[in-house]
């Protein structure tokens, strides 16, 4: 059997990322990291969205607030955009809420957004590479105490 | 003041140029002062001003969307700019609202004055404006409270003592600043300042008190949803029991939402009931979207807001 | 409500997924989430078998949810979802979970982790899967007609490509003859026709036209609506007529830059533009002989950065002409780079160089001088490659002046919801891949209108814009996938961000049963979900990537989901 | 009403375009690609003058709509054998070469190419680097399926070896396949074949194929490219250093008597992108353009110039270098050039100077495609003196080719740009609507 790195070393804590990626480049992008067979952590989680602006920044605040380690948050480089404006959006949200996150405490490394190309396979892989083991490095984002019931969504 | 404002609202109820008027009368106690609804011209005489009133009358205004005819509104320069927004949101249209703006000097923190008395508000008989200070009236004595002993956070740093835009206004007033020592941004970049362990700590310690009773929400000018995210079940963004993680998603929502929309009125956090600070928490908003983007709520109607707008070479630390 | 019922299906993919991906395990697991009715696995789901398996599944187990673990949506979604269908189930009830490309491939030396992964991505699909609704796409239909705004060779060709097809077309011109700017052109690159040659036989078939009505001394007064429905008032000596047509084309030109204040231009009356040059001495009687011939003058400067393209060709055209009228003309050039792109203007720059006419190259920091009081005598200029003055003599002075934005274009722009660039020109979608499309459904552009252009560029332009304009009139109708923005009314306080963000003017504050609310046209809109990150009360959402279903996949991460959550 | 359907030959941006446009009218559409995968020559390019947007990024959703249209046939890896017939009624014969993979059980997963033993040069990053006998062109090809190299494949060349059969677990590997040969019937082609970069060691001055560290622009562009060969990383040829300065040289093989008179139309732009980019990943990198008019006539393209002057260290030098040499230690070339520009010289006198760079890129002269004159000549269509196809009223009839029905768009008509391209695609789809609407008596009046 191949080698079970995930028990390697350290403390065996693994983050768990929750990574929204725009249809077009990123998604793009991360299938062609895939193509090429580039090796990355598998700490993170993608959710597809057509365009980076969709992702409501509620969702980050969710997120992080449900335990999740890190939210990272792609969209095509500025100009690059498939609607055209979209990520110029996502790029102001992204800078308010990452001030925002940090000024209550939230380690700043714990919500990114990156700019990763259809052509960037290896951005992406080196994206996620990166904030993994920044991540990592932080530990858990709270102690998962309090009430476990919370499954958004309905009930 | 108190005369002209009386006698403006006689002669506007009577033009019919507007169908009623909103705002201050005194309360229960005289120190106590609540928003009143003037209708009828008799009502007039109950209206007054002074450093008491505290509430942002501004929200009331949406009520005037039922109306055939126009309300009047009672502004300071600091929730006149949430008109401005309303109307901007297309919450009302300006024509609608008579604006009669009044000249504001700073408003009195009543728990700091209580502190500062060591007795309770409601000894408080009246509190008068006096340039650099306030002159307090409890029980026979007048005493004199230095401004900067109980001026409410955001009238330090007041910025637009009058409003911009009014139809009618009850005299003029010039920016003004306490306390010359410090600066508007002060108390968020101190906490700025601090490692982010204690960041984390001071705003854990404040989120643990919510027991989300909703009034920060409730007197907010710019909640008007009519079903807040926060209400709806379909899906549930929040589980009921105010939990710490709950009620920090709570605030931090909150605050995304009214990023580039909060005028600093500050009726949030005059309503907690646990002390929350959470004009620092808005404060904080309002210097990065000035930094970030330029913008100011509230001060023009046509420029765009700025989470709805962008510019091609904003700051990009993303890359 | 029938129960939720969800199908998962896991593909190895050969050994590319279950070589790494312990498959069996996933499977396992996935059978333990809630609303799962049954789980499959296939060596290759995209085969025949694997597709028929999924179709029987469907009738088997009455599934009403299909969740794919395999590769990528971005190539194989249609498939499945086509397997789907073919079982009766709507395909927006599918959902792809990717374990190939984001899991197996990328975590090859991992198989604990990547197996993890894997059911994680698979619980996050499902989750999402609970809350996928069926959806209907948008169909709306297409008023068969087009507008063309503008009658010159562009807006011209553009009628005469739709009409050709069988589309009816009104043609709309400010002037009370067709033509537009070359009418004032004595030849044309490259063919040296005269103008009227290509001019009059254009105009001729339009005019004869049966499927074009040409509007003259008409203008665009108001507009409305969108693609497939557009309402244009058209006004002509004070009476307005209403036009509905399903496409607009703006092909409504540019004009020549007269440069006021630049090289004594309106002081001396021997200083005239290329236009003037060519009205003034069309018939070829009285050419002065001594010409000198300016180019960029208010182009690539400051306040005017840009290139007019084609004057450099203008500027050599004549200079050709001169020359070959007499030969013994004295024709100078003077340029900062001579644009002669491609093929023919190449030759043509060559044969100009051939007959005689001498280019100089000036510095536009010590631009040349007009010489002498009641007219030009000479032109004193610093020649760049030798490096000293020379002064030419010149009985006239050609300046070669760009094409600039007619000021009118702003009012279109508004009436038309399109948007303009830095430089008055319209802005179109996308300057590679969509020039001459608006983002703006339904409304396209070409010709000069967009940038100068030449009359070759210009046709390609109106024929293109033809072709753009004619796909939804063919097609009678507009489609959109189902995964347009929809605002639920009852909720919505119109506070406008939704407004503000659309890149497709797709949403609009309308007054409906539930007072003014947006209102999202699924014509134009895209799908992006801008909207949606910016309406805070929730009421705007985006089918098949709405909050509950987003949210749902971010609960799934975050907690190990139990049993019985769902409805 | 005449045959509704198209052949729309090559398989790049233009010809893309086109058949979008046309199966969107409702034409069926035979798109005829030569190699196993559609995307051209955008789909080698890094990024796009003068918005730098990701070329890719733009290019591969057209790309999959054009494949997944219902009303459009993907022909790949196919040649276009024989044309007969006139407007409206062609008959089309297409020979499809055998890919010895059965594409409706081929995933793409490249699983064989791992195990595939045998390395040839990879076209798509034009020659830079190996790939496989078995292979994909590149990683966003559409189709997504194997192709085998019958030249390369050690077991159609040698008969032994199989490998990728053994791997596939899909049996997607079928040796028996034969070449197929398609009778089209089609109302109307369209022409769409694009260019060939040329090959710039005849200029044996400019010293390519000689001095290691003097690449064309196609090279650049692969080095540059996240996915090429270098993951992005600008290397150069001779060490893998990183270099320092580069020199672009501009017109080579264009507007030169010798080879290619006419102008390229491209190269300004190009060259500028490069000298972007290579600015843009290392931010201490100076480039010097040599140019001797810059063409930058297109929207926008005077704004770029001047970004590139101002904030990515972009130097202009007006002059045609006349030779470039080697410093042997270094393996840094010299540039030899004229300093034409009086004001600029430093040396007035003389005005001959040089340049020792890190690095040359010949911004090389693009040729109309090499199968271009055979492909002319099956269907009678005339092309010009540089070889393009030939445009009987570029005023009027700007995509119209000398048969009547035959219409060209993009490169192989005439140099020009990618919007440019795109526009003529749209224009050719316009007219082949426009004649196929017509009754077959009005055809030849069209």
């Amino acid at each position: 059997m191949a080698s079970e790195s995930s028990d390697e070393g350290g403390n065996g804590y693994e983050p768990k990322i929750l990574v929204f990626a725009c249809n077009w480049c990123s998604y793009a992008g991360a299938d062609l990291a895939g193509v090429s067979r580039l090796q990355m952590p598998a700490n993170c989680r993608i959710i597809r969205v057509m365009c980076s602006a969709r992702v409501r920044p509620e969702f980050v605040v969710t997120a992080l607030s449900k335990g999740l380690d890190g939210v990272l948050v792609l969209g095509c480089h500025p100009g690059d955009c498939h609607y055209s404006e979209g990520n110029y959006f996502t790029r102001r949200r992204g800078l308010l809420l990452k001030n925002l996150l940090q000024f209550v405490g939230i380690e700043p490394e714990r919500f990114q957004v990156r700019w990763v190309s259809a052509s960037e396979g290896a951005k992406f892989a080196d994206t996620v590479e990166q904030v993994t083991e920044q991540i990592r490095a932080l530990g858990p984002n709270r102690p998962r105490s309090g009430n476990q019931s919370a499954e958004p969504g309905d009930r | 003041m108190e005369d002209k404002l009386q006698e403006l609202v006689v002669e506007l109820l009577g033009d019919g140029a507007m169908e009623y008027f909103i705002g201050y009368r005194q309360g229960f106690e005289p120190s106590h002062v609540v928003p009143c609804f003037v209708t009828d011209q008799s009502e007039a005489d109950r209206l007054i001003w002074g450093p008491l009133c505290l509430q942002n009358l501004s929200k009331y205004v949406l009520q005037a969307r039922d109306l055939d005819g126009k309300v009047g509104l009672l502004v300071k320069g600091c929730d006149a700019r949430a008109i401005v927004e309303l109307v901007k949101q297309h919450q009302i249209e300006r024509d609608r609202v008579v604006v009669v703006g009044v000249p504001c000097e700073g408003q009195v923190d009543p728990r700091k004055l209580e502190q500062v008395l060591g007795v309770p508000m409601e000894q408080v008989i009246d509190v008068e404006d006096a340039g650099d200070e306030f002159l307090v009236t409890v029980g026979s004595e007048v005493r004199k409270i230095g401004k900067e002993q109980v001026l409410r956070d955001k009238c330090f740093f007041c910025k637009h003592p009058a409003s911009f835009d009014y139809d009618y206004t009850l005299g003029e007033v010039q920016p003004f600043t306490i306390d010359g020592d410090s600066e508007e941004y002060d108390a968020v970049e101190k906490l700025e300042g601090l490692p982010l362990e204690e960041r984390r700590a001071f705003w854990q310690k404040q989120f643990e008190r919510c027991i989300r009773c909703n009034a920060c929400r409730e007197v907010c000018y710019g909640c008007y949803c009519k079903e807040c995210i926060f209400d709806r079940t379909a899906p549930r963004w929040l589980d009921r029991p105010p939990l710490l993680r709950e009620n920090e998603m709570y605030h931090l929502i909150r605050a995304v939402h009214l990023a580039g929309r909060c005028i600093d009125c500050g009726e949030c956090e005059r309503v907690c009931p646990v002390n929350i600070p959470l004009g620092r928490l808005y404060k904080k908003l309002q210097k990065d979207i000035a930094e970030l983007f330029d913008y100011e709520a509230g001060m023009e109607y046509d420029t765009v807001p700025p989470l709805v707008d962008f510019e091609l070479d904003d700051q990009d630390p993303f890359l | 409500m029938p129960k939720t019922r969800v199908g998962v299906f896991v593909c190895h993919c050969g050994n590319n997924i279950g070589g790494v991906v312990r498959v069996p395990e996933v499977v396992e697991y996935a059978r333990t989430l809630p609303n799962v009715a049954c789980v499959e696995d296939n060596l290759y789901m995209c085969s025949e078998e694997g597709l028929s398996s999924i179709r029987e599944q469907i009738a088997e187990h009455g599934l009403n949810r299909v969740v794919v673990a395999s590769c990528t949506p971005r190539t194989h979604e249609p498939l499945f979802r086509e397997a789907c269908e073919e079982a009766g189930l709507n395909k927006y009830l599918f959902e792809f979970v990717n374990i190939r490309e984001h899991c197996s491939w990328v975590h090859m030396h991992d198989p604990v982790m990547a197996t993890e992964k894997a059911k994680e991505l698979v619980r996050m699909g499902v989750a999402k899967a609970r809350f996928l609704e069926p959806q209907e796409e948008f169909e709306s239909s297409v008023f068969p007609a087009a507008l063309v705004i503008g009658g010159g060779v562009a807006g011209m060709t553009a009628a005469l490509g739709l009409a050709n097809q069988g589309i009816q077309v009104h043609l709309v011109e400010r002037e009370q003859e067709l033509g537009g700017l070359i009418r004032g052109v004595r030849t044309l690159f490259p063919t040296g026709q005269a103008s009227e040659e290509v001019l009059h036989p254009l105009a001729e078939q339009v005019r004869s036209h049966r499927q074009i009505t040409v509007h003259l001394g008409s203008e665009v007064e108001d507009a409305g609506g969108f693609i497939g429905d557009f309402d244009v008032a058209v006004k002509a000596d004070g009476q307005v007529n209403n036009l509905k047509v399903g496409a607009v084309i703006v092909a409504t030109g540019a004009e020549e830059l007269k440069p006021t204040g630049l090289y004594r231009y309106s002081e001396l009356g021997n200083v005239v533009t290329q236009l003037e040059f060519e009205e003034r001495f069309k018939g070829g009687a009285d050419v002065p002989r001594n010409v000198v011939i300016i180019n960029c003058v208010g182009a690539r400067i400051a306040e005017r950065t840009y290139c007019g393209r084609f004057c450099c060709t203008t500027a050599i055209k004549n200079a050709v002409w001169l020359k070959e009228r007499d030969p013994e003309a004295g024709v100078f050039v003077l340029h900062r780079d001579v644009m002669a792109y491609g093929v023919q203007i190449e030759e043509f720059y060559r044969r100009a160089m051939e007959l005689g006419v001498r280019f100089v190259r000036y510095d536009p920091e010590n631009p040349p001088q007009i010489l002498g009081t009641d007219g030009v005598d000479a032109v004193r200029v610093q020649h760049q490659l030798m490096g000293k003055e020379i002064v030419l003599p010149a009985d006239l002075v050609v300046l070669t002046t760009p094409l600039v934005a007619r000021d009118d274009n702003a009012r279109l722009s508004k009436l038309l919801k399109v948007p303009l660039g830095g430089e008055g020109f319209f802005l179109e979608a996308h300057l590679k891949l969509r020039p001459v499309e608006f983002s703006t459904d339904g409304v396209y552009v070409c010709g000069s209108a967009r940038y100068p252009a030449n009359i070759p560029e210009s046709v390609s332009q109106a024929y293109a814009s033809a072709a753009k304009a004619s796909i939804p009139i063919r097609e009678g109708v507009v489609r959109a996938e189902a995964i347009t923005a929809l605002c639920d009314e009852r909720t919505c306080s119109a506070c406008g961000n939704c407004v503000e963000v659309c890149p497709f003017g797709a949403v609009e504050l309308q007054e409906g049963s539930f007072g003014r609310t947006a209102q999202v046209n699924p014509a134009q809109c895209k799908g992006c979900g801008c909207c949606v990150a910016a309406c805070p009360s929730g009421a705007m959402q985006q089918s098949g990537f709405n909050d509950r279903q987003l949210l749902s996949m971010i609960g799934a991460l975050a907690e190990e989901m139990t049993g019985g959550v769902g409805e | 009403m005449s045959n509704q359907s198209v052949v729309v030959v090559g398989g790049g941006i233009a010809g893309i375009q086109a058949s979008i446009d046309l199966a969107n009218m409702g034409f069926r559409v035979y798109l005829v690609e030569q190699t196993p995968s559609i995307g051209g020559r955008m789909a080698q390019l890094d990024k796009t003058f003068p918005t730098n947007d990701c070329s890719m990024c733009i290019l591969a959703p057209k790309m999959i709509e054009c494949a997944g249209h219902e009303n459009v046939e993907l022909l790949t890896y196919s040649e276009l054998a024989e044309v007969s017939g006139t407007a409206g009624d062609f008959k089309v014969t297409v020979r499809r070469k055998p890919p010895y993979v059965d594409a409706a059980k081929c995933t793409g997963c490249g699983e064989c190419a791992e195990k595939c033993p045998r390395r040839v040069p990879d076209e798509f990053n034009v020659g830079l680097d190996k790939r496989k006998a078995i292979y994909l062109p590149f990683p966003q090809a559409v189709p997504r399926k194997m192709t085998i190299d019958a030249e390369a494949c050690l077991y159609l060349t040698k008969g032994r070896c199989r490998v990728c059969e053994e791997t596939c677990q899909a049996g997607a590997i079928d040796f028996e396949q034969q070449e197929e040969i398609l009778e089209l019937e089609v109302g109307a082609l369209l022409l769409a074949t694009g260019f060939d970069p040329f090959d710039p060691a005849p200029l044996e001055e400019y010293g390519y194929g000689r001095i290691e560290n003097v690449i064309t622009g196609l090279e650049y562009e692969r080095l540059i490219c996240a996915s090429g060969p270098t993951g992005g990383h600008l290397e150069r040829p001779s060490d893998g250093k990183v270099p320092g300065t580069i020199a672009f040289i501009q017109c080579v093989g264009s507007r030169d008597v010798n080879y290619q008179p006419y102008c390229s139309s491209v190269c300004c732009m190009h060259a500028t992108k490069e000298a972007i980019l290579a600015n843009e990943h290392y931010p201490d990198l100076k480039s010097f353009i040599f140019y001797t008019d810059m063409r930058a006539v297109g929207k926008q393209f005077q704004d770029y110039i001047i970004r590139a002057r101002d904030e990515y260290d972009v130097s202009y030098v007006r002059s045609r270098p006349g030779k470039i040499t080697v410093d042997e230690e270094t393996g840094n070339p010299i540039v030899w050039y004229d300093e034409t520009v009086y004001s600029e010289a430093e040396d007035p006198v003389r005005r001959v100077t040089s340049l020792e760079v890190d690095l040359v890129v010949l911004c090389q002269a693009l040729v109309p495609h090499t199968d271009h004159q055979e492909l002319a000549d099956k269907m009678g269509l005339e092309l010009d003196e540089s070889g393009f196809i030939a445009i009987e009223d570029r005023l009027v009839r700007p995509v119209d080719t000398s048969v009547a029905g035959v219409f060209a768009c993009g490169f192989c008509q005439g140099p020009q740009d990618i919007p440019d391209s795109v526009v003529q695609a749209s224009a050719a789809a316009a007219r082949v609507a426009e004649i196929l609407s017509l009754e077959s008596r009005e055809l030849e009046h069209a």
